[in-house]
Formats: structure tokens, sequence, C-alpha cells
């Protein structure tokens, strides 16, 4: 089996993203999850840089890698040129390959955004939808978009969109072969397989928590890894 | 605080914006929170500027939020991007104009990726190729909307209706810029002014007439870090971010917030509902919020457009103060009408609204 | 034209410490020797300095020394002078300069020196935008005149900031190299500011501290132990300003872990050494190889540390690299012996 | 109040402008060869206690210089007091001392 070093390689965003870290701190200094969560970027570098397979499968089933937000303020500093976003990524993939993810509670909530956003994106085209925000799971969006979410064709029609209708505009309906050809390039290129492993992982791991029912329900999982 | 210093940094960093012929694509955030920042971006171009747009239905996500989320795999939003940029090139254009910051991330960076390992471009190729049989060339220049609107400040400010000034005390807005993560910070030459000292904002809103803000966090993410506000559990985060933003705005009394991020632009509104209801903590003048608007709402009032039809009724914290201080006019009754000023509902609680 | 009796003549271009050790060690050897500078006074850098380290002597001290060794008329000075080309001729060089003089040389001595980084470079940090940011370079200046130290708003600093690395060891700025000598002015003149601001803090952010040279670590201790100047492992990541004009730093205490944020009255950025363009344009003339970092290129590292990639030319001094003023002398005194050597050979 | 199913998230960032310098200077007046530490990890890699259980004795000194205090009694008690990072320390100073007067410290601010 190759090392799980080879594999993050194997991956041009690990290539670019890691020179030789210095330990000199910038990146952590203005990380926004170095601030709110028990996380620095830089230790991450370092511990990749080992090139140890014990401690990168550590950090692959770890919550760590999970925390930081995507921001990239890291890869403008850099005085090296590393990018500890970049890595992250590339640790996050392939914790989700080989199925670690499901080993810490903040990995395991990838079922979540797939079930939220991936799904969402196969069914209209779009990362976010207004049928998907409920008011419920979205308290924090607060009465304005409550309202917009229980008149939607009114408020959107009311602002020149074109909400579910043919042609163009905001939020118009994207047609069944758009939608077909989005769904033969994540088949052609990985990205249906990969919410495939992200669903057969989390339902293993849900039997074994005792939180799948029968017919393969995991409602109960979900509920319970989002709040973690 | 030296603005020459900043000037010299403006200077440096002017990257190239299309004149005209765009091809256009949406926003996830922006069209569903700001549908008519998105309409009004193109009615500017076309209808004031006289540019030509090209708004394809044949477009979709680039899968940006999904790939920093990170259950999209690199080749399959590479594939995604790859399609549009198809689309543009089927369509004949070769200026690709985006509206979400986090896209126009997400295609510098495939592009920029393409050239240092071509053979990502030749993967993406075939894999276009076999999924759809479409072929593509990469745009000649890639702009956020942003980069328009600020090529363009001028010819705006030449129909301005309203200025960018207190209409009681004559004085210019104090107004905060908060330029999203991913519009230069990946790639600083990408980005008017850099990362550093973003112009695209500020050039912006010193052409209409008003001051800008610097404030000790101004650089800083307002927060929203993907899968950090995409899980309900992770949301503090997101929210302990933007609320370190209002703190250290608030000695500088701002009238606005401008972003240019659909995201930002987003949860800096509804952060603002959520800490005035968890710690009564309100940022702008009186107890209310600080309005927080899109730069085409910005332009669209500066333009004379009515505030309701720009869409401002969608946001959180209410904007009626801004209007006050600019001294435009708009009926309070009609905020919450529909098309043909039939009722539709309103926020169940405005009164409690910031 | 200057044409000089039966002895051998060597132009040496850059009038610094360098430049001015050299020729006078050929000139005492027997060479006729002619210092072409393009500033109006030699002396290079150290004109600007108030005290160096690692003993806080006065800076005059090299200068009169300096001027002392500048022997006329074995030694000819061209002030206010560049040189404009460099030809090769039979028996040596051909240089025209912008002045109606051109020098005809057996040998040729590059010793142009270096430039201080331009800290606006480092847009995060803030220089010639935030009041309260300036370079170790202004305050040795500020030192220099004398008088007591201020902000911008007229407060006296009640805590500093001495931000290292700045411009050094940098793929941002194109700098991978080490400077290697702010580590130490920065410990000098935090020892030098905590004289004149008794009861500031004052703070070092630092990512390693190369103290190389002969006593610099022992400054380094009676920093911490006599000075009170407190030591944070930590780069700066960036500088805002307050609304009171005192500055926001964010770096990580890296031995901690932890990121850290502190107010202070005013930061001092340790600029480190750049390949002048004086060294630029004059390697340019004489078509010599640069190093990757922009400064000239040796024959030998370790064994042709004074001769360039063209033979008759030289170098000494910090056009090769960062150097303190000792290694400099030391640099000069070697380029020297190597003139000769190849002299005498030919 | 409307539960919005998250909390705000505290901040893990040093804020100097916190800090209270009172055991700090105490510390340091009464054994000035603590000001020379140079975080070389020497006291930490011999430690007695350290070698047994989760102990850092490095880090009193960023404990003590960034004002976290807290932190700092709960680590200061691991110490076995057996004095071989005296022994180590290229700076020579009295870390036991150091130890004592931390311990001592504590209590007399606690008081104020």
């Amino acid at each position: 089996m190759k090392s799980l070093y080879n594999r993050l390689c194997e991956d041009v965003r690990f290539i670019e993203g890691i020179k030789a870290c210095m330990n000199c701190g910038v990146c952590t200094a203005i990380c926004p999850a170095a601030e709110f969560y028990d996380y620095d970027p830089r230790v991450i570098v370092n511990q990749v840089m080992q090139k140890d397979d014990t401690v990168i499968e550590g950090l692959l089933k770890s919550d760590t890698i999970w925390y930081c937000g995507q921001c990239m303020s890291c890869k403008t500093r850099c005085p090296r040129d590393n990018v500890p976003g970049l890595i992250i990524s590339v640790l996050r993939k392939v914790s989700q390959e080989l199925g670690y993810f499901t080993e810490s509670k903040k990995g395991r909530q990838q079922l979540v955004v797939k079930r939220n956003v991936g799904d969402t994106i196969l069914k209209y085209g779009y990362c976010v939808y207004p049928r998907t925000l409920k008011p419920e799971l979205h308290p924090e969006q607060g009465p304005a978009w409550e309202w917009v979410y229980n008149h939607p064709h009114e408020v959107y029609e009311r602002l020149n969109g074109n909400f579910e209708q043919e042609g163009a505009g905001t939020l118009r309906k994207t047609s069944p072969e758009v939608l077909g050809e989005l769904k033969a390039i994540f088949d052609e290129t990985g990205g249906t397989e990969f919410f495939e492993i992200i669903e057969k992982y989390s339902l293993e791991k849900a039997q074994k928590m005792g939180m799948a029912t029968s017919d393969n329900n995991l409602d109960a999982y979900i509920n319970h890894v989002q709040s973690q | 605080m030296k603005v020459q210093g900043k000037r010299k940094i403006w200077h440096d960093y002017q990257k190239e914006i299309a004149d005209d012929h765009y091809y256009y694509v949406r926003s996830c955030i922006r069209q569903n929170f700001f549908p008519a920042s998105e309409y009004y971006f193109l009615k500017i171009l076309k209808d004031v500027l006289g540019k030509d747009v090209f708004d394809d239905p044949k477009h979709t996500t680039c899968t940006g939020i999904g790939y920093h989320a990170d259950i999209i795999p690199f080749e399959t939003i590479q594939t995604v991007v790859a399609r549009h940029f198809a689309l543009m090139t089927e369509a004949g254009y070769k200026n690709f104009a985006v509206s979400c910051v986090t896209s126009f991330g997400i295609y510098s960076e495939i592009t920029e990726t393409w050239k240092e390992f071509p053979e990502e471009l030749e993967k993406t190729r075939i894999a276009l190729k076999k999924s759809t049989g479409r072929e593509f060339k990469v745009p000649a220049n890639i702009t956020h909307t942003s980069d328009l609107i600020y090529k363009f400040k001028g010819d705006i400010a030449e129909k301005q209706v309203h200025e960018l000034i207190n209409k009681k005390t004559g004085k210019p807005l104090q107004i905060i810029e908060h330029v999203g993560c991913h519009y230069a910070k990946i790639f600083p030459s990408k980005g008017v002014g850099g990362a550093e000292f973003p112009n695209v904002l500020t050039g912006m809103i010193e052409e209409w007439g008003g001051e800008v803000v610097d404030y000790p966090e101004r650089r800083h993410c307002c927060g929203f870090g993907f899968r950090q506000y995409l899980v309900q559990g992770n949301r503090g985060y997101s929210l302990a971010n933007s609320k370190k933003k209002f703190e250290s705005m608030k000695p500088y009394h701002p009238d606005a917030i401008i972003c240019n991020c659909p995201g930002c632009t987003m949860f800096l509104d509804k952060w603002q509902y959520v800490l005035s209801e968890t710690e009564g903590k309100t940022y702008g003048a009186y107890g209310s919020g600080i309005p927080v608007l899109t730069y085409e709402e910005l332009a669209g009032l500066v333009l004379g457009y009515n505030p309701w039809d720009l869409g401002l009724q969608m946001h959180q914290v209410d904007s009626e103060p801004l209007l006050d201080k600019m001294g435009i006019e708009y009926d309070p009754e009609k905020k919450y009408l529909g098309k043909k000023d039939q009722y539709i509902g309103q926020p169940c609680n405005i009164v409690a609204s910031l | 034209m200057i044409q000089l009796s039966m002895k051998k003549n060597i132009l040496t271009i850059g009038g610094g410490v360098a430049g001015i050790e050299a020729s006078n060690i050929l000139a005492g050897m027997g060479y006729s020797v002619s210092i072409v500078e393009k500033e109006v006074t030699l002396g290079g850098k150290v004109n600007q300095w108030h005290k160096l380290f690692p003993d806080l002597r006065d800076a005059s001290d090299i200068n009169d020394y300096l001027k002392k060794r500048v022997k006329q008329p074995e030694i000819m000075v061209f002030t206010n002078t560049e040189i404009t080309s460099v030809k090769k001729t039979d028996d040596g060089f051909y240089a025209k300069s912008n002045r109606a003089v051109g020098f005809e040389a057996h040998a040729i001595l590059l010793a142009t020196g270096f430039d201080v980084f331009k800290a606006e470079r480092k847009e995060e940090y803030g220089y010639t935008i935030y009041d309260n940011v300036i370079t170790s370079v202004d305050l040795e200046k500020q030192f220099k005149k004398g008088g007591a130290i201020h902000t911008t708003g007229g407060k006296t600093p009640k805590r500093v900031a001495f931000i290292h690395c700045v411009g050094s060891r940098d793929a941002k700025t194109g700098n991978h190299y080490c400077s290697k000598v702010c580590c130490v002015t920065g410990v000098k003149q935090a020892i030098e500011l905590s004289h004149l601001l008794p009861d500031a803090e004052i703070f070092c952010f630092y990512m390693d501290l190369r103290m190389y040279g002969l006593e610099f670590e022992e400054l380094y201790k009676s920093a911490q132990e006599k000075h009170n100047i407190q030591f944070i492992r930590g780069r700066l990541s960036e500088a805002s300003e307050n609304i009171d004009n005192t500055i926001l730093i964010k770096c990580e205490d890296t031995l901690s872990g932890r990121p850290l944020k502190m107010n202070v009255d005013l930061v001092v950025l340790l600029v480190g050494m750049e390949a002048g363009s004086g060294t630029h344009a004059a390697g340019e003339l004489c078509k010599l190889n640069f190093q990757e970092n922009n400064f000239l290129a040796c024959s030998d590292i370790h064994l042709g540390r004074n001769c360039s990639s063209r033979e008759g030319i030289f170098l000494a001094g910090s056009c090769i690299g960062p150097m303190s003023i000792p290694e400099t002398l030391d640099n000069a005194r070697s380029a020297a012996l190597e003139i000769h050597k190849f002299l005498s050979k030919n | 109040m409307i539960d919005f199913g998250f909390t705000l998230s505290e901040t893990r960032t040093i804020d100097y402008e916190q800090f209270d310098g009172r055991l700090l200077n105490y510390v340091l007046q009464n054994e000035p060869s603590f000001l020379t530490c140079l975080s070389c990890g020497g006291c930490t890699a011999t430690c007695s206690a350290g070698n047994l259980i989760e102990f850092n004795i490095r880090k009193i000194n960023l404990l003590l210089r960034m004002g976290e205090y807290e932190g700092l009694a709960r680590e200061i008690d691991k110490c076995m007091l057996c004095g071989k990072c005296i022994l180590i320390c290229p700076r020579d100073i009295n870390i036991r001392n150091v130890v004592m007067l931390i311990k001592k410290g504590i209590v007399k601010y606690k008081n104020e």
C-alpha cells in the first residue's frame, strides 16, 4: 500500500501548498480558526512535513483538520509560499476517501454538508436554493428570510427574478438538460463516487453508533453530528 | 494615517479589466439573498453604460461552496468550471464576469493551476469532452463584477442622483468597505489595489462622495468558513468572527458597510441580528444596526433607483437610516409589497428587527 | 583621461567602508587607485548610523578611521561620479563616467554595497501609511539627531515593538536570504531606546535570533537581563492602526502556540539588506553574473569570495551579500590581496 | 429567547491589553536570572516530573509572561522541586526558586 504521504502528494494542490515551513507563525496569527478553535495551521504544516504516516493518520482521524474556514488568508502572508489552506483541502479529501472522517466529531459532519449542499447542487444547479433554506434550520437568517421563504414567488417576482421559470434570470429553473450535463460531469470526474463514499462510511458509522434505523435512515445521526 | 501611502499601493496594483462584451455567471448566494443586485448589475451595465453582457440560462453553480466545504473533488470543480468556459466560448465571448467572490477565486485558482500544471488542463479537457461533448478556451480576461463597477465608477458618477454625503451635516458618509477574502487574498495581483489595501470598493465609495473607514480588523474574514456555517453546531465560529469585526469598527460610527462578496453581505447583515437577539448588542447609532449593502445596491442608490426595487427589504438590518442620511425618498408603506403593490406578507416581527 | 605613471591602476567603484579599506591597502602596496563614488561624500551607509553593535561605539569612529585611510595623492577620489561604461582593453579595462573623466584600469574593484529594504513593500505592516510605523534606519537617524522620542501624536511611547526579518527570509518580497545584521541591530536599538524611554515596555518579535558575531550573544543576554527587553517568538503577520493612532500588531506566540495581539505606540521595522541599485548597475556594466538573490556572484563561494565571474574584476563588501562592518573590513582586505595576486601574476 | 442551535465561540488569542503583570514583576524582582530564559527546552527535557506526566516546565515562563495565572497555578503544582533543571540550564537560571516564587506569588496576589 502506498504511504499516506505519497497519497497526499498525488494532489497538485498539496504540491502547490507545501514548500518548507520555518515556524514563523504568520498564518496562525491571522487565522480566523486559530482564534476560535484549538487549531494552529503552522503546527499542521509541520506535522505533515514530517512525512510520518502515523502522524498523518492521526490528523486524518482528528477534529483538527476540520476547523479551517478556507478563507485562505494564510496564502497571502506565508513568507515561504506555503498554503496551509490547500494542505487542509487535501487532508480532508484523503480523510474522506479512506473513511477516516467518521472517526472525529467534526469529520462526521461531512454527511450534513453532502446532504445539504451536495444534493442541492445536483437537484437545482446551485449550492444554495430558497427551497432548501428552511427557517427552522436557519434561525439566524431571521424574520426577513422567513418572509422570503414563505413567499418566494411573490418576493422574487417583485425583485425582477425568474424564480423556477424557463429562460435566464435570477433563480431561474435549471433545465433538465443542464442538470444532466452536471450529473455527467460528476459521474466522469469522481464527484458522484465521492458522494457515495461519504454516504457509505457515514452509514457504517451510524450503524456502529446505533443511530441508523433498519431502513438506513440517518436523520438521527445527522441531528446528532450537526450539533457537535 | 497617510493616504498617499495607500495611493502608491493602489497605483501598483492595476489589474486589467476588459472594456466590453462579457459572459456573465451568477452567484448562488447573491441570487438567493440579493436577487435585485444581479438584476441591477445587468441593467446598469446594459442600460446605463451601454455594455454588452450575455446572461446565459445554461450555466450553473461553480460548486465552489461545496468545494471549499470539501465534498467536491478538485477534478469535478475543474470540469464544471471548464463547462462554463465552453459555454462562454460557444457564445462567442472571451471576457468572463463573475458575480460571486468565491467563484472568482475558484476561476482564478483553476486557471493558475492549469498554467503551472498543464496536465491538469489536459485531464479537464478530456473529462469535459467525454461528459458533455464540449470544448473550451480559457477566458482572456476574468473579472469579478465589482471590478466592472469600479472601472465604470466615473461614468456612474456622471449620472449620479444621490451622493454619499450626509444631507443634514454636509459631511461625507463614513463607510466600511469589506472585501471578500477570495477576491484578492489568494492572488493579490488579481484584485484592484491588491490584498492588503484593496481599492475596488474604496474607489467607488470615494468617487461617489463618501469616506472610507480604515479600522483595525478591516482585513479579517466575515467568518463564513464554509463548513463552519453550513453545519449548525459550528456557527459560533462564524458569528464570533463577524462580532470581532463589529467590535473593531464600532468606535468609528460607520454609516454603512459595503461588501463585494455576496456571502459577506449576508453574514454581516444576519449576524448583527443574532448578536442583538443573543447579547442585546447593536453596533449602529441609537440602538440600530449598521446597514450592510452590496456594491450594486450602493450604485443603484447613487443612480437614484427605488430602494425597494433594489431589494433592501430583504436585508435583516434596516437600511432606512442610511437612506435618510443620503436624503433618499422612499415610501415605508411599500417596503414589503409585491410587484403590483399587493400585500405579499411581511417579516413577522418587523418591529423587533434592527 | 587619468593616466598615471608606470604604476598599475586600479579603479574602485564605491567609496564606502569596503571601497576605502581595500583602496588604502592597494595604495600601500604601490598601486595607483581611483575611487569613484556616486554620492557627494565618501563613507557610504555608515554616515547615517549613530552607534554600532555590539559595543555601542560611535559610528563616527569608523568615519574618522576611513577618512584617514584615504591618502592622497596615492588614492584619487571622484565623488558625485558614476561609471557609465566599462570596456575590455588589451591590458585591462577602460571605464567612462558621467563626468569628463575616464579611467584606464588593470583591475576593477566593485564595492557598490547594499540598499536598505524598502519597508513599504511589506504592505501589511503599513510603513508610509500608519504614522507610528518606522524603520530601524529612521530610528537610527532619530538617535543621531538626538532629542526625545515621540510618537507622531507627540506622546512618549509606553510600548514599543521591534519587528525582526522585515524584507529578509521572505518569499513574498523575493528575498529568501537572511540579512544577518538586523537581529543584533534590533537588540542594540532596543537597548538604546530603553535608555531614552526608561518607563516603556520594549518587545522584540523574532523567528530566530541569529547572534552569530563576536559579543552578539552577550549583547542579547544583557538586553534581557539589564534592560528588560522582552522577546516573543513569532513573526509579525499584520499591523493596523487603531482610532487613537496606536498600532495593533498580530503574531502567533509560537512557543505557546496561540495567536497574540498587542497595542503598541511605536513599531520599528528591522529592515534587511538588498543588493543595491548601484550594485545592480555596476554589475550590468561590467557584465557580471549575479546570484539568485541579486547580489553579485563570486567565482567560488569558499575559495573565490572576492573574485567575480570575470577575470580582472573583483568584489568587496556587501555587494556580495549582507555583511557587518567588521566583516566588510576583513572582506575588503582580502579583496586587496586577491587583486595584488592577480596583478603580480600578469 | 430564540434558540439558534449554537453559541458564540470564545477567543483563544492572547490579548496583551488584559495582562496583569504583578506576579511576573514579583518573580523577576526576586529572581532576575529568570529574565534571560531562552526557551531552549533543556529544562523540560531533563524534568523529572515531565518525564512521567504531562508537564512542560519551559512553558511556565510563557504562562507567566502572558498573565495566564490560572493555567500557571495548575501547572506549577506538578513540579517535584528536584532541581535537575538548574543543572542543565544554559543561562544558569535558578528555576527551582522561580517555581517557589510563583507558588508564593499566586497566594499573595490571589488575596489582593
